[in-house]
């Protein structure tokens, strides 16, 4: 069962990688569905079909699948904003960085002592990998959506580390992480049309006069 | 103690009812004016009473905050300094009631009474955190009554630079008594008895923290530099009440923790001496240059702090090597100088404060022939002049005279590289007696004697007769002080007992008595007498004629020709001033062949403000603001600051 | 009896939103604050007589002397504040208020959720929904400037919360790892951590820092603080400065219990201590100078989270100090933002170049204004003075000399830098331009500020003995048992 | 030294009647130099007298300031006179200290004048006021220099016990320190009563003054009262001075007074030569000389200090 779920994980770093690299919004946007869609069949795999798994599976793809990129791309065609990602360090600089924090978090997580039957499963380093690339897409894109990705990237990286859990996790928590994601992308979301409809421009540099 | 309690109570009753708004100016001025003056009679019986009686009155309440303890100590050296604090208290109340009704100062008589309240506190607590609470009352209340006239942008700098000065000196008191209280397990003064046990530099560190915390209140040379503006900038009795008495109460903060460390090192008496003697030079010669009269006036404080800080370093240097002769003489100067400062320099500041009233100005260079105009005030400010330049009949000499003695003592006995010192200082405080003399010589002559230079000192008016009143006592008792020295030495006796045991016995002893004072003033006035009763009966036959000033010739002498301020002491200041002190002016010269309007300005700004504080803290500033560029305005900077904390903390904790 | 108390505590916060939310008219709405404020305070009253420590059934929310504190700060401070609302939203009766007054509600119930809770998970899902939630408060003036400060408060906010949530997980591995019984209830986390696996505590205890911190403000992560208390009205600063920073406190407080009863009180008080003196040093170092008097009062808000880290870092009597302080903090930080809004609304600007003259065309604002910035800075007759000077008490018996040289150190220059821009501001002549010159100073916009500045001068007096009692069990909590 | 009612007489009739004296003999001295006959010996007896008969002339801008100056500039040399001993005549007052009261009571004399110059308002009187103000100011140091020689060799602090019996036994064991301090001694008795190297009392330029401007405006019996409280000034320092030159005594007190009458003329004469031979200092120069004497005396203590 474990490889399974350890092939799933890789999926993900692949997907985290080509999140890094992609330079459209609309394909980044559909490679995020895709990867929440893979962590929500997560929950069945790890820990078996009980009625726990079986929800949280389903509310998880509900939303991470579905909900979220359909408003993300409302939100984009509302703002009808260029397609284009502008990175601020360039793209092959980002990569080997998203490389670097991969190797670390692997390196890290190697420190860290597992429990017997978590031992051979990489949910730890693959979750940390995923929160280091959700990090670097927050600090090196230029667009305020962008921005939004890199904080869902950010929270897949929890959920998946939140999968170890399950069943110690009384499922009102878990609902509650998965609904405060939904209603920060949500105000994010109306954020950004405020942003769109003041600056008429996704950038953030002009983001910039707030200093001292 | 419980009369202490009573003036407490009432100065407490009166500022809360002054700070009622009732209709007119007049009711809140005579409940505020009439409670300080209730209280503080009250005060001078607890004065009384703690002077006379033999144990310390003590009084201990539990309070609730952590360490303290509402716990006070009425002993001889805290009834010492509320003896001067109660009679300026006094005074000042009957003198504001009318100065204060030209200014619509709201709550200013409450701040007046919280002051009194706050001073007498500060000189009775027995524990530190009362102590440092009661102290930063006294410097809130001043700093709020210094700038009562806030629409004036001069008057809230000078405020500023004077909570600045305060807040700093708090800090390193609170230094002082933090580490201190460690030490001693509680903050009562009464267990800073084991402070003496303390060895090493750390005793020396927590006599420079006691000395920058105290020294700033006190106006002691390098961190003097709020005084000149802060005290004129307050309305008159008020910048009597700081000169006189605030100062001394962190003088009574420096003698009441000096008197916990017995054997203390021989080099703090020599520091305070050159702090002392350099504070002084440097006070008489600004002094000298200032054209605003409270603005000379305050600089003679830094320099009498600076005579008292001699007397009292020389106290401990001389009780540190043994001398107890010496060392008493130099403590009853220092003492009895403090107490006729606050009389003598209330006086003065009050009647330049009546000065001000009459001629609504405060330059010398717009007064003049003030003294037929108003005639008391200037009665009473030659009187004060006398006193601040320790002149025979009054009290200013009595001080001087022990501080001298002192100095001649050890002067004569010592030998070799020990003598020379006490001489230099024989030397410099005579030449600071006679720059005194050129200070008030000055004030007096320009601003009472001679012709009027403006119109408003033409028709300059005399104060009402409660500020007259103010100005007789406070001249009644320097002349009473000058007649009986041997009352000062008493008082002074009271305190010395506390602060240094053995050459507290000398006090009453035959050896200092300056009974000889007494007598020589009773005779110089009999031979005033005399001579005046003989030039009236000589002048009595011939006839008094009256003329025009004898102007050598000169067929249209104008009121502009008189001496100025500045040309009075031009000649004091370019022959003996070294250069940093030489005043900014803006020359008046003509230049180009027609004549077109000039004018010359003259100013004495501070010079350790100008050319050391200012620059520091600018540069300070320039430095802060270059370090702001961290608050760079993009959110993927901030987004770094918490991801390399992140890593920074997981590698820390990885260490550990 | 107790259980539904705490019950109707947290449910009418949350109701009164849900019916303000609903309410159509924008003139009674207001009403709901002061409302809603007042029978929180009843209620907290009640729920703080009780000395024992009270939980419900499942003990998912309980009371303990740390919580009551919190909970009594929290609500003397938004009762003051939804008086002041009234003033201000009558004011501003074009803009609508439908969003501020259902959000403000939201954001106290929420505040009221995490003082109570006794479940890590509950407790971050609180703090989140106030970030959530105080996210359109801040956005309330509607300018470019405030939209720029809501999207970094919102997004700095949420990665720290998430960051929050990483620690939680990992210390729930750590349980795992440990002795495998894994559970997030609070008491069942103090009971098992002595047996927890080290690095994963560790790992944990250093995300729950970073990421409550961000909430909190510490130094290298307050960016967001001056912008968003900055650009939100004087109302809302008061709120986010006084309450929020307090709720996240409470939270690090949390954190640092359970490290204490896994024994690594060291490591995390050094950790706190290193973060305090770094948030003085970059306090002292931005308030200098500085042009906006907002963005100053949030510089000092950072300062005053730097002292109570310190506080708790040197532990003895110093703990109890930094209970004191923070509710010191709260209220005096109430008081100057409320002043501060007033005096930006009558001079529509907040350059300090710009408002000259505060006192003379808004005395009794220009005043609190004054008499907080003294009492902010620890000036006697106010009870900051007490809480600070019992801080150094404990600062210097513990020797930690060079720690107390910093703190004093700091304390001056940031007396200095405040100094000359709230003199600069409440004295002088006012400017020509005048900014808005119907604005009155009603009751209520100087009503609310001045009674907390009474209660801040009744405690630097007196402290009163329920205060006192509050704060010593709140610092036994944290007593590091040897 | 238990001075009888006779030896206090004989003080005070030495104080008062041969004070003006001396004056007359500085103006003989000057006129045999100058060849001329010059005014008798008693002509400053005559001027006193004639003043003191006179009407007064006072100007409007005065005050009660302007009329104190010349009462104070009498009563303060003659309580000086009574602290100081007269050759063997011993000091009516003494006790320990009072060189401190002796040096103060001249700043009372000085503050009255000053004051009393500037009250007539024009600015000749202001002029005199100032630099008689600042050179006194560097004349004080000197004075207690040398009072601090005196108390070291004497080891008292009364003038009447410096100036007393061991005074000519310490010449024998300091005469190079005593020496230098009569040098000292002598040239703030010409400062203070503004002799010739630092103020010419004959010029009738005002500008040059420092002391005559000062009394300028005063006229009748005030003017008198100036001359005689004048006089009286010098011959108290003048009696420091003959003091510390002829320490010794005969044993026979005739002689001894005899002794000192003439020292205090041969002084006067001295006066009348410096009078005669030099001209009056630059203004610049005159601080210059004054600070030289008081580091002159500070030198002739660090002698005895080691």
């Amino acid at each position: 069962m474990d490889t399974i779920s350890n092939i799933l994980l890789l999926l993900v770093i692949l997907l985290n990688f080509f999140l890094l690299g992609s330079s459209r919004l609309a394909s980044c946007i559909r490679t995020i569905a895709l990867q929440g869609g893979i962590l929500s069949l997560l929950p069945v795999l790890a820990h078996g079909f009980s009625g726990h798994t079986l929800f949280l599976s389903t509310v998880a793809f509900l939303l991470k699948g579905i909900a979220i990129p359909y408003l993300l791309f409302r939100a984009i065609r509302q703002v009808h904003i260029r397609r284009e990602i502008e990175p601020l360090i360039g793209y092959v600089p980002t990569l080997i960085l998203g490389t670097l924090a991969t190797a670390g978090s692997f390196i890290f997580s190697g420190r860290l002592p597992l429990i017997p039957e978590h031992s051979q499963s990489l949910f730890v380093p693959v979750g940390l990998a995923t929160l280091a690339t959700g990090f670097l897409m927050l600090i090196s894109r230029r667009k305020a959506i962008t921005q939004a990705l890199g904080y869902l990237i950010f929270e897949n990286g929890i959920f998946i580390f939140g999968m170890l859990l399950t069943e110690a996790m009384p499922l009102m928590v878990e609902a509650g992480v998965l609904l405060d994601l939904l209603v920060g992308v949500f105000v994010m979301a109306i954020l950004m049309h405020q942003i769109n409809r003041e600056f008429s421009t996704m950038n953030t540099d002009n983001l910039t006069s707030l200093k001292e | 103690m419980n009369f202490l309690f009573l003036s407490w109570l009432v100065l407490g009753l009166g500022a809360c009812a002054a700070a009622l708004p009732w209709r007119s100016a007049r009711i809140t001025a005579l409940l505020g004016g009439g409670s300080a003056v209730l209280g503080c009679v009250s005060g001078l019986i607890a004065v009384g009473q703690g002077l006379v009686a033999e144990r310390a009155a003590t009084f201990s309440l539990p309070w609730s905050m952590p360490g303290g303890s509402f716990s006070l100590r009425l002993d001889g050296l805290s009834a010492f300094f509320l003896l001067p604090l109660f009679i300026v208290g006094l005074v000042g109340a009957l003198y504001g009631t009318e100065y204060m009704q030209k200014e619509k100062a709201c709550l200013h008589w409450s701040w007046y009474n919280l002051l009194l309240v706050s001073m007498a506190m500060v000189v009775t607590a027995a524990n530190g955190l009362l102590f440092l609470f009661a102290w930063e009352c006294m410097s809130l209340t001043s700093f709020f009554l210094v700038i009562t006239e806030y629409n004036k942008s001069e008057v809230v700098a000078a405020g500023w630079i004077y909570l600045l000065a305060t807040h700093l000196g708090a800090a390193c008191l609170f230094a002082f008594f933090l580490s201190a209280g460690a030490f001693c397990g509680s903050l009562d003064f009464a267990s800073f008895q084991h402070l003496n046990k303390l060895t090493g530099p750390v005793v020396s560190v927590l006599f420079l923290l006691l000395l920058a915390g105290f020294g700033s209140k006190a106006g002691i040379f390098p961190l003097h530099v709020w005084l000149p503006d802060a005290h004129p900038a307050a309305p008159s009795h008020v910048s009597a009440l700081m000169s006189g008495v605030m100062v001394k109460t962190a003088i009574y903060g420096l003698l009441r923790m000096c008197s916990f460390f017995t054997a203390s090192p021989v080099w703090w008496g020599g520091l305070l001496m050159a702090i002392g003697i350099t504070g002084a030079l440097f006070g008489i010669a600004m002094a000298a240059m200032q054209s605003d009269v409270k603005r000379s006036l305050a600089y003679s404080t830094v320099e009498n702090v600076g005579i008292i800080l001699l007397a009292l370093g020389f106290w401990m240097q001389s009780r540190a090597a043994g001398q107890h002769v010496v060392a008493a003489l130099a403590l009853a100067g220092g003492l009895i100088h403090l107490l006729n400062h606050a009389l003598f320099k209330s006086l003065l500041f009050l009647g330049a404060g009546s000065l001000m009233h009459g001629s609504d100005s405060r330059d010398l260079n717009r007064m003049g022939g003030l003294m037929c105009r108003m005639p008391v005030t200037g009665l009473m400010i030659v009187c004060g002049g006398m006193a601040i330049s320790a002149l025979p009949p009054f009290n200013g000499l009595v001080g001087e005279w022990f501080i001298y003695r002192a100095l001649l003592e050890s002067g004569a006995a010592l030998s070799g590289l020990g003598g020379f010192f006490p001489v230099m200082l024989v030397g410099c405080l005579a030449l600071v007696g006679g720059l005194v003399l050129i200070v008030m010589t000055r004030i007096i002559g320009i601003a009472l004697t001679g012709v009027p230079r403006s119109p408003e000192a033409a028709e300059a008016h005399e104060a009402g007769w409660p500020m007259r009143s103010a100005m007789i006592v406070l001249a009644l008792l320097c002349l009473a002080g000058g007649l009986l020295p041997i009352q000062l030495l008493r008082v002074a006796g009271r305190a010395a007992v506390l602060l240094d045991p053995e050459s507290a016995q000398l006090f009453a002893g035959q050896v200092i008595t300056p009974w000889w004072l007494g007598i020589m003033a009773f005779l110089l006035i009999g031979a005033l007498l005399a001579a005046f009763s003989f030039n009236r009966w000589r002048q009595g036959r011939g006839t008094v004629a009256a003329a025009s000033t004898w102007g050598c010739g000169f067929a249209f002498p104008s009121n502009r020709m008189t001496y100025s301020a500045e040309s009075y002491s031009e000649l004091a200041q370019s022959g003996m001033f070294c250069s940093c002190l030489t005043p900014k002016s803006k020359d008046g010269r003509t230049i180009g062949f027609f004549p077109i309007r000039r004018f010359f300005v003259f100013t004495a700004p501070d010079p350790v403000l100008e050319k050391f504080f200012k620059p520091l803290f600018q540069r300070l500033a320039d430095y802060c603001r270059r370090c702001c560029r961290l608050q760079s305005g993009n959110l993927h900077i901030y987004l770094l600051y918490v991801f390399c904390t992140t890593i920074l903390l997981l590698f820390w904790v990885g260490q550990r | 009896m107790e259980n539904n108390l705490l019950a109707v505590l947290l449910l009418l916060p949350f109701c009164g939103s849900v019916l303000a939310f609903s309410l159509p008219s924008d003139r009674l709405r207001p009403w709901l604050l002061p409302l809603c404020g007042t029978l929180h305070l009843a209620l907290t009253f009640l729920v703080i007589q009780g000395g024992r420590p009270l939980t419900t059934a499942n003990g998912w929310l309980g009371v303990d002397p740390l919580s009551r504190l919190i909970l009594l700060v929290i609500s003397l401070l938004f009762c003051g504040c939804s008086f002041y609302a009234l003033g201000y939203l009558r004011y501003r009766i074009s803009w609508g208020n439908r969003t501020f007054v259902g959000c403000l509600l939201l954001f106290l119930s929420a505040m009221t959720l995490a003082a109570i809770s006794r479940h890590l998970g509950i407790l971050w899902v609180a703090v989140e929904t106030t970030t959530v939630a105080s996210a359109p408060l801040i956005y309330y003036n509607r300018n470019r400037l405030s939209i720029e400060a809501t999207w970094k408060y919102l997004l700095l906010g949420s990665v720290g919360i998430a960051l929050a949530m990483l620690g939680i997980l990992f210390i729930a591995y750590a349980a795992l790892a440990g002795n495998g019984h894994v559970s997030l209830q609070f008491d069942d986390i103090l009971h098992g951590a002595a047996s927890y696996s080290r690095p994963w505590l560790r790992a944990g205890f250093v995300f729950l820092l970073v990421g409550f911190g961000v909430k909190v403000g510490f130094a290298p992560l307050h960016t967001w603080k001056p912008d968003a208390y900055g650009e939100a009205p004087g109302l809302v600063g008061a709120l986010l400065a006084g309450g929020l920073t307090s709720v996240a406190f409470l939270a690090l407080l949390r954190t640092l219990q359970i490290m204490d009863a896994a024994s690594e009180a060291v490591m995390a008080r050094e950790a706190f201590l290193a973060m305090g003196l770094l948030s003085m040093a970059f306090a002292a170092v931005f308030v200098v100078r500085q042009p906006d008097f907002k963005r100053m009062l949030a510089y000092s808000s950072v300062e005053h989270m730097g002292i109570l880290a310190i506080g708790i870092s040197v532990g003895g009597v110093a703990t109890f100090g930094a209970m004191l302080h923070l509710m010191n903090n709260a209220l005096t930080k109430g008081v100057l933002f409320l002043a501060a809004g007033n005096i930006h609304r009558r001079f529509g600007s907040k350059k300090v170049d710009d408002v000259r003259g505060a006192i003379t065309l808004l005395p009794f604002s220009a005043t609190l204004f004054l008499l907080g910035f003294l009492a902010i800075t620890g000036s006697p007759p106010f009870s900051p003075f007490i809480s600070e000077f019992t801080i150094l008490q404990g600062v210097f018996s513990g020797d930690h000399y060079v720690t107390g040289g910093l703190f004093l150190f700091f304390l001056a220059v940031i007396f200095i830098g405040m100094g000359s821009t709230v003199l600069s501001v409440v004295f002088g002549n006012p400017p020509e331009k005048k900014g808005d010159e119907n604005y009155r100073e009603t009751f209520a916009t100087t009503g609310a500020p001045l009674i907390m500045l009474l209660i801040v001068l009744v405690l630097g007096v007196y402290l009163p003995d329920p205060v006192r009692h509050i704060c010593a069990d709140a610092a036994a909590l944290l007593e590091v048992r040897p | 030294m238990r001075i009888t009612i006779l030896q206090l007489f004989l003080h005070l009739l030495l104080l008062f009647g041969f004070s003006p004296l001396l004056s007359g003999v500085i103006g003989k001295t000057k006129a045999l130099f100058t060849g001329r006959v010059g005014p008798p010996f008693l002509q400053l007896y005559f001027d006193i007298w004639k003043l003191f008969g006179k009407g007064m002339v006072i100007s409007r801008t005065t005050t009660w300031i302007f009329r104190a100056g010349p009462v104070v500039g009498l009563a303060v040399p003659l309580l000086a006179g009574l602290l100081i001993p007269f050759g063997p005549v011993g000091a009516p007052i003494s006790f320990s200290g009072d060189l401190i009261f002796f040096v103060y009571l001249f700043a009372l004399s000085r503050f009255f004048t000053a004051c009393a110059a500037l009250d007539t308002g024009s600015s000749f009187e202001g002029m005199g006021a100032v630099r008689e103000v600042t050179f006194s100011c560097l004349a004080e140091p000197t004075v207690f220099f040398v009072f601090i020689v005196l108390a070291r060799l004497s080891g008292s602090f009364s003038l009447d016990a410096m100036f007393g019996q061991t005074l000519a036994a310490s010449w024998h064991t300091a005469a190079p320190s005593l020496l230098l301090i009569l040098v000292c001694l002598f040239i703030v008795t010409l400062v203070e009563n503004c002799r010739i190297p630092f103020d010419d009392p004959t010029t009738h330029l005002e500008l040059t003054m420092i002391h005559e401007v000062m009394v300028l405006d005063h006229s009748g019996p005030d003017f008198g009262m100036i001359l005689y409280g004048a006089a009286m000034k010098l011959f108290v320092f003048g009696a420091l001075v003959v003091r510390l030159f002829l320490p010794g005594t005969t044993g026979n007190m005739a002689l001894d007074i005899l002794l000192f009458i003439g020292g205090i003329l041969f002084m006067a004469v001295v006066v009348g030569v410096i009078e005669s031979v030099m001209a009056r200092l630059r203004l610049l120069r005159i601080p210059q000389l004054l600070v030289g004497a008081s580091l002159l005396s500070f030198f002739s203590l660090i002698l005895l200090l080691r």
